[in-house]
């Protein structure tokens, strides 16, 4: 089947579409056609998403599949997609994702079903279109696409503070991603007062190659971080994750700790790193340390919450600090790293948060403390919980350990104190993840579960569909890193050209 | 009987003269009209003020301004006002308090605007010269206005016909409005004590 | 004296600055209407001003100066009929006391 | 004709048949598609649990001791062993790890010991863990366990090494907290994963230096380019001592040195079998074994070797302090396993490599036997542990008791047992090579050794019954396939010495594990010396039988011996005149409370005031600036005053500001 | 005249003409509101299309030529009047304004009691005022054009003349409307006696004389410029001269509101564009940093306060206030870009275009309101608008887009408005660059108020006893015609080009 011929990537884009807008015709009292509409039409994403394997060549440089057209000439701005290896494996991780949680939104989304199924399709198009987007102001478009579904999903479906904490994402993001606005528009300026016309002021590969003035690549850079920081998030941006994710629908954290916070790594190593490379060495060690104190801040801060979500979504502090500490090395191992820790932290996060929608639709409570001893009347639960407990604390042999390694790998080459400090997370995350699991799922079974009798259930068939693959991702990620690590390869390599080599400078 | 050039002991022009008189009236009728207590005295004395300045008009070779100024202001605005005076006074009279309490406020900036005003026509180097004779008669005007002007006549027309309509209907007396018909977003005036409000982000989320 | 455009334009800021008064400090509605006549009578005084000594503006000071009061008259019809309206509804031509909506 | 030979140019030789690859990898799949089914279809399998796992592992030992012949009794690999890839596992650019086994003269050993002891503890649970509901769960880690350890011992490269020894401390965490409503058993399980990871840090550290210093994780590539790169200056000295230091860390953790020997004794709260398999006989040797694996780094670094030295020997007496009072049995041989490890590293720290792993192998036995022994013993007095409720059992229960003495014997060091020769290989090596305090010392722990050990027995075995009346007449000799296993340990524990041991320091051990070992002795330049039986080498063995002998009678004096009778009074007029350091010993050294202070209380201090800090600081902040933007929209709303006065004047102070700004600004 | 000449004032004519004929049919049959009302938007659809047909429009369109049409030129080439492009797109907006209040009013004034007839003539003598600041190049033109377009506005605040609120607010309005447009005066004459023409050309090749001597601005002159940048700046609600918006928009009746926040506001901005861009361009570096300072205390303000309200009203009362912000950064990026340069272009090109696009985002906004008040007696509380999404999807999704747009987040409309206005900005430099990243800011934290109202429709609950709300057709019409703009401009790239381009024509007409 020769596919090279047909818009691929639009088509992966923006069949999330379609099916929201099928959806808006389909009447309201027909909830089980919405449902089915929807998950068909994340299937239907999903296989296109993985048409785009068998012709990716990895050992191209450049972009594939590249689409462009022109959209506002005036302007130069372009719709123009493309992916490399990075994108590839990142709109993988979405649409994979994005069936399972609309599978795994089946039973708990309750009330206006229809407009949940197409924000969460819109909020699919958003998100495959900024890992695809090759114009600069596509991509900021597709980035705030991605906003409204979110808030409109935490906030009328989520928990009791949902308002406080969708609120609180938004304007956020906002603030981040609106002066990233003016960035993009002050780099496109600086390119067309230099070459004189705007023809390609937006196109990132035009861009990319272009030596923007220091001050500006400076202040630019500083802009693009905060937007991607805070979507990251890092330290200290971080405050809005706990609130948003504790409110969220399962569905919704699974997307948000998932794909959502992959934007922002995504971000860094497409435009900051090779848009303004010597911005990037100068900010670079401010990075590396809010990095760090991300690393070990979160799991130190996950390791005393009362709220399995909380603690999830401090892990995630944690985790993605590793992410961004293996970007900001410049460093091929740290980046692959961090490339391979954002997509293992996606399936394995995103699966915790399953599990513990897994209890919250049984207890409609997630406190630590109600729990207990859930092993024995629901074994099935406890393992798969306990496999991405282990899956998160990086155990060898599953997803997380790899990346994790890697990056203390790039790290322990740039400064190796750096490295011991992150690594200590090593301890730090045993620590919160087996002391939780302990107190959840050991022991005997607490008075509070007890009162529920039979409404425990061990997974239903349905949640077991939507874990299993995340199961078998995290091994396959685990045993065969090389699935992803072969098709990073070249992009990191070129990120890395771009950027100009490993981070030098003062460290032991 | 031929008056004297100028007039004795000052040494100024007739023009002087009147020039002088005009302006003491206009300038202590617009004061008047300001500072008087009783607001149907304020508006006898806004007369007598358009009427100095009909008189200005004159000095400077207007006449035509000046009759439009006696013919319009005086003799349709004021009586206008007039009658919105009386229309308007309640039983209760008119209240003590003239001035608001910012008179003092009122009055600084005034003074500031003067001098600034002073200050700005002293040191312009305004592109005049003397003029010589009645520099445009009612001909000329007249020419005018049906040339380049004739657009800004029309508009002033469609104005005037919309100052009428409005006018005329706001001014339209009708039965009351039925209470429950009125809008109803009063909490501005009643300031209730701000509700119990959670704290950060969304603490205006009102009830 | 009485030949000089700056006397003619002190007056009319001296008559400017005096409806500003008015306008700033009378409570009374129309009285505040009739300051502002005041000021658009200075302004109109220094047109005419300008017409007269301004050669360029031969004719045409006069002639703004009649729409100027056009236009005057026109804003005094809305105004009192706005002032009669209001009046109908607050019982008062006193300003400070229409103060239903604030903040 | 080998069967997985696409190895890219710079990975190492591909050595071996397709019949030996092919049983390296039927040593790993067996166990862990034992444990795959055992887990997925045990629990439909109920009492017959067992059924997949252990004959899976049965053949495991089979294959394993086909390979021990090909490797130590044939020769079939030479002195570099057998090597190949299965697949390249990571690849990010220059770096690049393969998933590679290699089996050499050491991995032959360890087979030994993992492979035998571990069969006959599977058998062992069969009976053991017959009344047990979770059984399936059992057998299923079990095979786990298996799978780890062996791919830890199979293992080609430092990060595969890496990766199995986290299995194996992931197994060790799901068998000890196997009885997981007791609280107790999930909090041990933890203590022993975290602490296990504070190693692994270490351990994990060092690899990343081992690559960025050397460029590789392949152990022969690593050991190979070594010589030069130090010759040439790339790396020096110190980077050497660190990266030791950093694996010693992990060595430490696995094998519970001192200070991360705080989890073993507690890990006694999983089922008996698995203390012997995994804390007695295997798992806790991985630090050994990776030091021993990592000889030609330690070679380099004779400082890190003397800090190993240092922290073996003290745990050995720290360990041996506290056996001499513990109630528990299975503590007291928890804690005699620290002591003997403590002895291990003792000896590889003082350069005695061969006498270490020897004596590994002689531990595994008599340890394994010592605790399915006392196994047998709890199964006996129905889940009883305190010893002080135990006593007279000899009688009931002879099988156990006898094979229980043997291993007694060999730990105490009675010649010609197994313990005698490889632990007196490690004094005698340690006063010759000059490290006469390691020696010193060792001596001391010998006669504790002796003395913990025939309390023990004395306790448990001799005087007057203790045990609960109910359960006395219930006492039963356990099932055969748990006593059968302990005959068979019983065997190797008495003779292995003797077989592998002879002549001293030249025996077949060490002829098997010199290749290995061979870049230490290069590097040490030691070896010399003639082991003379009469000479030095006879009064150091002198020495320590004598110690252990006296060990031994101060025990039966006071604890009993067969029909002799304890003296209670005259125990206890010792512990009260010695109360300080009884109490001391007694509670370990109070090394918990002073963990629980460090980690518990003032790590959950600081880790509450993180989290204050976050919601009250940083997330204060955030809604600072939400408050601080509301509060002056507040206060900017108060200027709509509602009146047009107020309004006016506003437009003119504007106004003025204004025209000032433009007489001012303006050109 | 010449027949280019009478198509230049035909949408003038035909604007008026309509008022006169609605006049006229109340009177001859009265009481016909609907009838009034069809007349009315069928005239104002034709304007639209008579518009659009005498042009002149970007790529040639239109029967007028390109470089448009002027009347009674005189020697300085300024004819008093003019038909360009700038005058087209502004005629466009102003007609579409006209057209949308008209639709959003029907629905609100008849169950209220109000008559269709006066608002009607009113409205459309108001935008032809507007029309007329839009084309006119004259000083006395603009002035006359300003006093059409205001004075209606006062009437139409107190159009519910029997409410207290709307009363208030048209006295305030009027008050403080024509003190400031005294001062306005005022700064006129001054121009006038210094430079000693109305025309606008001539203005400014007086003008262009001054700043080429580089000698002291003239105190004459700047008080002139103090003056009249003190009345534009209260036509356009720039803060500090904003304190009659609050209130005026509060009291009038919430179609009229709508009017207000757009109709004088985008006119004011013509009035501007006549005024400093025509003819005060060469002393734009004089009051370039009036503009800079307004527009940022101006966005603050408003933002800040609106962050506080719970009345919709005040709240996008203030909410226009900080787009008046928004807008004077285009004229500021124009201001401060070099003359000729093409950062001039675009700085007035980013501020029509967003004056068209917020002019029917935001009456679509108060549409909305005015919709849910079309029962008399529902608040203006933002709290009235819980659990409106369930209650009136239509209204919820419309309102939703509406604060959306208005957010600036893609792809609507207004994030296109928002860019253009930063890419003229960026452009421009210096602190006018200063001004772009202030307006993001701000624009983020007015990202809480509107979404609070999507918060209150979609996440809470109505309260008990809300009654339904059932919009009316005009209305309905109305909403969908502005939702349509607001998002086919957003995602369809060739209506996208197609506005920003007529935009930037009308730009380039003006230079």
């Amino acid at each position: 089947m020769d596919l090279t011929g047909l818009p691929l990537l639009t088509g992966v884009i923006f069949t999330p579409l379609i099916g929201a807008l099928l959806i808006a015709f389909v009447p309201r009292e027909r909830e089980a056609l919405t449902r089915w509409l929807a998950l068909g039409t994340a299937l239907v994403t999903f296989a296109i998403s993985l048409l785009l394997l068998p012709g990716f060549d990895p050992a191209a440089t450049g972009f594939q599949y590249v689409e462009t057209a022109d959209w506002i000439p005036a302007f130069g701005i372009q719709y123009k997609l493309g992916l490399d290896g990075i994108s590839l494996v990142l709109v993988v991780l979405t649409t994979t994702l994005s069936w399972i949680s609309i599978l795994a939104s089946f039973g708990p989304i309750k009330s206006r079903l229809k407009e949940f199924m197409i924000s969460f399709l819109i909020l699919e198009v958003g998100m495959i279109g900024v890992f695809l987007a090759l114009d600069l102001f596509l991509f900021y478009i597709f980035w705030e696409v991605v906003l409204v579904p979110m808030y409109l999903i935490i906030g009328i479906w989520g928990g009791a503070n949902r308002i406080y904490a969708t609120l609180k994402f938004v304007l956020y993001t906002l603030i981040g991603s609106l002066l990233m606005l003016v960035a993009i528009l002050a780099a496109a300026f600086s390119f067309q007062a230099a070459t004189g016309s705007w023809a390609g002021a937006f196109d990132f590969e035009q861009l990319r190659g272009f030596g923007f003035d220091p001050t500006l690549q400076f202040l630019a850079f500083g802009a693009f971080f905060l937007a991607f920081a805070i979507k990251v998030p890092m330290f200290p941006f971080h405050t809005w994750l706990p609130d948003a994710h504790v409110e969220a629908p399962t569905a919704g954290s699974v997307i948000l700790a998932g794909v959502l916070l992959k934007l922002g790594g995504y971000g860094f190593i497409r435009f900051c790193l090779p848009l303004f490379p010597q911005a990037a060495h100068e900010w670079a060690p401010l990075i590396i340390v809010l990095s760090l104190i991300a690393i070990i801040y979160g799991a130190i801060v996950a390791m005393v919450q009362p709220d399995l979500k909380k603690l999830v979504a401090y892990s995630s502090v944690s985790h993605m600090g590793f992410v961004t500490l293996g970007i900001f090395i410049f460093q091929p191992q740290g980046m692959q790293g961090a490339i391979l820790q954002m997509v293992n932290h996606g399936i394995i996060t995103g699966a915790l948060f399953l599990c513990v929608g897994v209890i919250y639709e049984r207890t409609h409570d997630r406190t630590i403390a109600k729990m207990g001893g859930l092993a024995a009347p629901t074994p099935v639960y406890a393992a798969i919980f306990g496999f991405f407990m282990l899956a998160s604390l990086g155990l060898p042999g599953l997803g997380g350990f790899v990346g994790e390694f890697l990056v203390f790998l790039g790290t322990f080459d740039y400064s190796p104190i750096a490295a011991a400090i992150a690594s200590i997370v090593v301890i730090l995350g045993a620590a919160y993840l087996m002391w939780m699991y302990q107190r959840v799922v050991f022991g005997e079974l607490s008075d509070f579960l007890k009162g529920l009798g039979h409404h425990l259930t061990d997974v239903t068939p349905q949640e077991l569909v939507t874990l299993t693959p995340l199961i078998a991702l995290t091994l396959a990620f685990g045993v065969a890193p090389g699935l992803i690590l072969d098709l990073i390869q070249m992009p990191v390599g070129e990120v890395l050209a771009r950027v100009g080599g490993p981070l030098t400078g003062a460290a032991p | 009987m031929a008056l004297p050039q100028t007039i004795p002991l000052l040494g100024w022009s007739w023009d002087d003269l009147i020039f002088v008189v005009l302006a003491g009236v206009m300038l202590g009728g617009a004061l008047m009209v300001v500072i008087g207590r009783n607001i149907i005295r304020s508006g006898l004395y806004m007369i007598l003020s358009f009427a100095a300045l009909a008189g200005f008009y004159v000095l400077l070779g207007a006449p035509i301004v000046a009759a439009a100024q006696v013919l319009i202001y005086i003799g349709a605005i004021s009586v206008l006002i007039l009658f919105a005076i009386m229309l308007t006074q309640s039983k209760a009279g008119p209240s003590n308090l003239v001035f608001h309490h910012q008179a003092w406020a009122a009055g600084v900036a005034a003074v500031g605007l003067a001098v600034l005003l002073l200050i700005v026509i002293l040191f312009t180097d305004w592109p005049a010269e003397v003029a010589d004779g009645v520099a445009a008669g009612t001909a000329a005007i007249a020419r005018l206005l049906f040339s380049d002007y004739v657009l800004a006549f029309e508009i002033v027309s469609v104005l005037l016909l919309a100052a009428v309509i409005g006018g005329v209907f706001l001014a339209k007396r009708e039965e009351a409005l039925d209470p429950g018909e009125r809008q109803v977003d009063e909490p501005t005036l009643a300031r209730q004590p701000p509700p119990d409000r959670p704290r950060g982000v969304a603490a205006s989320e009102g009830p | 004296m009485s030949q000089s455009l700056d006397a003619y334009l002190i007056l009319a800021s001296l008559l400017f600055a005096i409806g500003t008064f008015g306008f700033l400090a009378r409570r009374n509605a129309i009285a505040m209407l009739m300051s502002i006549e005041l000021m658009l009578n200075a302004v109109n005084l220094a047109i005419v001003a300008f017409g007269a000594y301004v050669p360029a503006l031969a004719g045409h000071g006069a002639l703004i100066a009649l729409f100027v009061m056009a236009v005057a008259a026109a804003e005094a019809t809305v105004g009192l009929a706005i002032v009669i309206a209001i009046y109908r509804n607050k019982r008062t031509p006193l300003v400070d006391e229409y103060a239903s909506m604030r903040e | 004709m080998p069967f997985f030979t696409e190895a890219p140019a710079e990975a190492v030789a591909t050595t071996g048949s397709s019949l030996d690859q092919l049983l390296v990898i039927a040593l790993l799949a067996l166990p862990l598609a034992g444990f795959g089914l055992t887990a997925l279809v045990g629990r439909r399998l109920g009492a017959r649990a067992w059924i997949i796992a252990v004959p899976a592992i049965i053949v495991v030992w089979l294959a394993a001791l086909y390979l021990i012949y090909q490797t130590l009794i044939v020769g079939a690999f030479g002195d570099a062993g057998m090597h190949f890839r299965l697949y390249e596992w990571i690849p990010a650019g220059d770096f690049h790890v393969d998933v590679n086994f290699a089996v050499d003269a050491l991995t032959a050993v360890m087979l030994i010991v993992v492979t035998t002891v571990g069969m006959l503890v599977h058998v062992y649970s069969i009976g053991y863990m017959a009344h047990d509901p979770g059984r399936w769960r059992f057998f299923a880690y079990l095979n786990f366990f298996m799978f780890s350890m062996l791919l830890l011992v199979l293992a080609d490269n430092f990060l595969l090494l890496f990766v199995a020894w986290e299995l194996v401390g992931l197994s060790s965490y799901l068998l000890i907290g196997f009885w997981y409503r007791r609280r107790s058993a999930a909090l041990a399980a933890k203590k022993a994963f975290i602490v296990n990871r504070v190693g692994d840090l270490g351990f994990g550290l060092g690899i990343m230096a081992i690559w960025t210093t050397v460029g590789s994780l392949d152990f022969g590539e690593v050991f190979t380019r070594l010589p030069g790169q130090l010759e040439s200056g790339a790396i020096q000295p110190w980077m050497m001592i660190g990266i030791c230091l950093l694996l010693f860390a992990g060595a430490m953790g696995k094998s519970a040195q001192f200070p991360l020997h705080v989890w073993l004794p507690d890990a006694m709260e999983g089922p008996t079998p698995v203390s012997a398999l995994i804390h007695a006989a295997t798992m806790v040797n991985a630090g050994v074994y990776l030091v021993a694996r990592a000889n030609p780094l330690f070679a380099q670094a004779p400082e890190a070797l003397f800090i190993v030295a240092a922290v073996g020997i003290f745990t050995c007496i720290l360990a041996a302090s506290i056996a001499l009072t513990q109630k528990d049995i299975k503590r007291v041989l928890a804690y005699s396993t620290l002591s003997q490890l403590g002895y291990m590293f003792a000896a590889l720290g003082v350069g005695a490599f061969v006498p270490a792993i020897f004596h590994l192998v002689t531990h595994g036995f008599f340890k394994g036997l010592l605790f399915l022994g006392s196994g047998s013993v709890i199964h006996a007095v129905h889940d009883e542990q305190d010893m002080d409720r135990m006593g007279g059992l000899w009688r009931r229960i002879g099988i156990t008791h006898a094979t229980m003495l043997v291993g007694s014997l060999a730990i105490v060091g009675i010649p010609p047992l197994a313990g005698f020769f490889s632990k007196d290989e490690i004094l005698g090596e340690s006063f010759k090579l000059g490290f006469v305090w390691v020696w010193a010392i060792g001596i001391v722990v010998a006669l504790m050794t002796a003395f913990y050990m025939f309390r023990l027995m004395g306790k448990t075995f001799y005087g007057p019954s203790n045990v609960d009346p109910h359960t006395e007449p219930r006492i039963h000799e356990s099932p055969r396939s748990m006593t059968v296993p302990l005959i068979l340990l019983a065997v190797p524990s008495a003779l292995i010495g003797l077989a592998l041991g002879l002549p001293p320091e030249n025996g077949t051990i060490h002829h098997w594990l010199e290749p290995v070992f061979r870049p230490l002795d290069e590097a040490l330049h030691h070896g010399a010396a003639d082991y003379q039986i009469l000479g030095i080498d006879g009064f150091l063995l002198g020495a320590s039988v004598a110690v252990a002998a006296v060990g031994m009678i101060v025990a039966w004096r006071l604890f009993g011996f067969f029909r002799l009778g304890p003296r209670p009074a005259l125990v206890s007029s010792v512990t009260g005149r010695l109360r300080g350091p009884y109490v001391f010993s007694l509670r370990k050294w109070y090394f918990d409370e002073l963990n629980d202070l460090l980690f518990v209380r003032i790590g959950g201090v600081v880790a509450r005031g993180l989290w204050w800090f976050d919601v009250h600081v940083i997330d204060g902040a955030v809604n600072g600036v939400a408050s601080l933007t509301q509060g002056t929209g507040r206060g900017l709303r108060l200027v709509q005053t509602g009146r047009v006065q107020n309004y006016a004047l506003g437009i003119a102070a504007g106004l003025l500001v204004v025209a000032v700004g433009y007489l001012i600004v303006a050109r | 005249m010449s027949q280019n000449e009478l198509l230049a004032l035909l949408p003038l004519i035909l604007v008026v003409g309509l008022a006169m004929a609605v006049v006229i049919i109340d009177i001859v049959l009265p009481d016909r509101d609907d009838l009034i009302s069809a007349i009315a938007s069928g005239g104002l659809i034709v304007t639209l299309i008579v518009i659009a047909v005498c042009g002149p429009l970007p790529g040639g369109v239109g029967l007028l030529p390109r470089e448009g049409v002027q009347l009674f030129v005189d020697s300085s080439g300024s004819g008093v009047i003019v038909r360009d492009q700038l005058t087209a797109f502004l005629d466009l907006t102003f007609v579409v304004i006209a057209l949308l209040s008209l639709l959003f009013a029907v629905d609100y004034l008849k169950p209220r009691g109000l008559p269709m007839a006066e608002f009607t003539a009113t409205l459309l003598f108001a935008i032809s005022g507007a029309m007329v600041l839009g084309s006119g190049r004259d000083l006395l033109i603009l002035f006359l054009g300003l006093e059409l377009l205001v004075l209606p506005g006062y009437m139409l605040a107190g159009y519910a003349k029997r409410d207290g609120l709307s009363t208030e607010g048209a006295i305030k309005y009027f008050l403080l409307g024509s003190f400031s447009s005294a001062i306005f005066l005022f700064g006129l004459a001054l121009v006038l006696g210094f430079t000693g023409s109305t025309r606008v050309a001539a203005i400014a090749d007086v003008l262009a004389g001054v700043a080429a001597g580089n000698a002291p601005l003239s105190l004459g002159l700047a008080m002139g410029l103090a003056l009249l940048t003190t009345g534009v700046a209260f036509k356009i609600a720039a803060v500090p001269f904003h304190y009659w918006t609050p209130d005026a928009y509060q009291g009038s009746p919430t179609p009229v509101t709508g009017y207000l926040s757009v109709g004088p506001k985008i006119a004011a901005f013509a009035l501007i564009l006549r005024l400093f861009v025509d003819a005060l361009a060469p002393l734009k570096a004089d009051w370039l940093p009036f503009v800079i300072v307004l527009a940022a205390t101006t966005m603050t303000l408003g933002n800040l306060v609106a962050v506080t309200q719970d009345n919709i009203k005040r709240m996008l009362a203030y909410s226009s206030i900080a787009h008046t912000g928004y807008m004077l950064v285009g004229l500021a990026a124009y201001a401060g870009a070099a003359a000729g340069s093409p950062a001039e272009a675009q700085g007035l090109e980013a501020l029509l275009f967003y004056g068209a696009i917020y002019s029917f985002m935001n009456l679509g906004a108060f549409a909305c309101v005015a919709a849910l008040q079309r029962r008399p007696g529902v608040t203006s509380q933002i709290a009235s608008f819980a659990g409106l999404g369930r209650r009136a999807p239509l209204l919820g999704v419309a309102m939703t887009l509406f604060m959306l747009s208005l957010t600036g987040i893609p792809p609507t409309a207004g994030f296109f408005a928002k860019a253009l206005v930063i890419i003229a900005a960026v452009n421009t430099g210096g602190w006018v660059a200063f001004l772009a990243v202030l307006m993001m800011l701000n624009a983020a934290a007015a990202a809480f108020y509107y979404l609070r109202v999507v918060v209150y429709m979609y996440m809470r609950e109505a309260p008990d006893g809300a009654r339904p709300v059932s919009i009316g057709n005009f209305t309905r019409a109305g909403l969908i015609v502005s939702a349509a703009l607001t998002v086919v401009i957003g995602v369809v790239p060739p209506v996208t080009t197609a506005v920003i381009d007529m935009a930037r024509e009308a730009a380039r007409a003006l230079l």
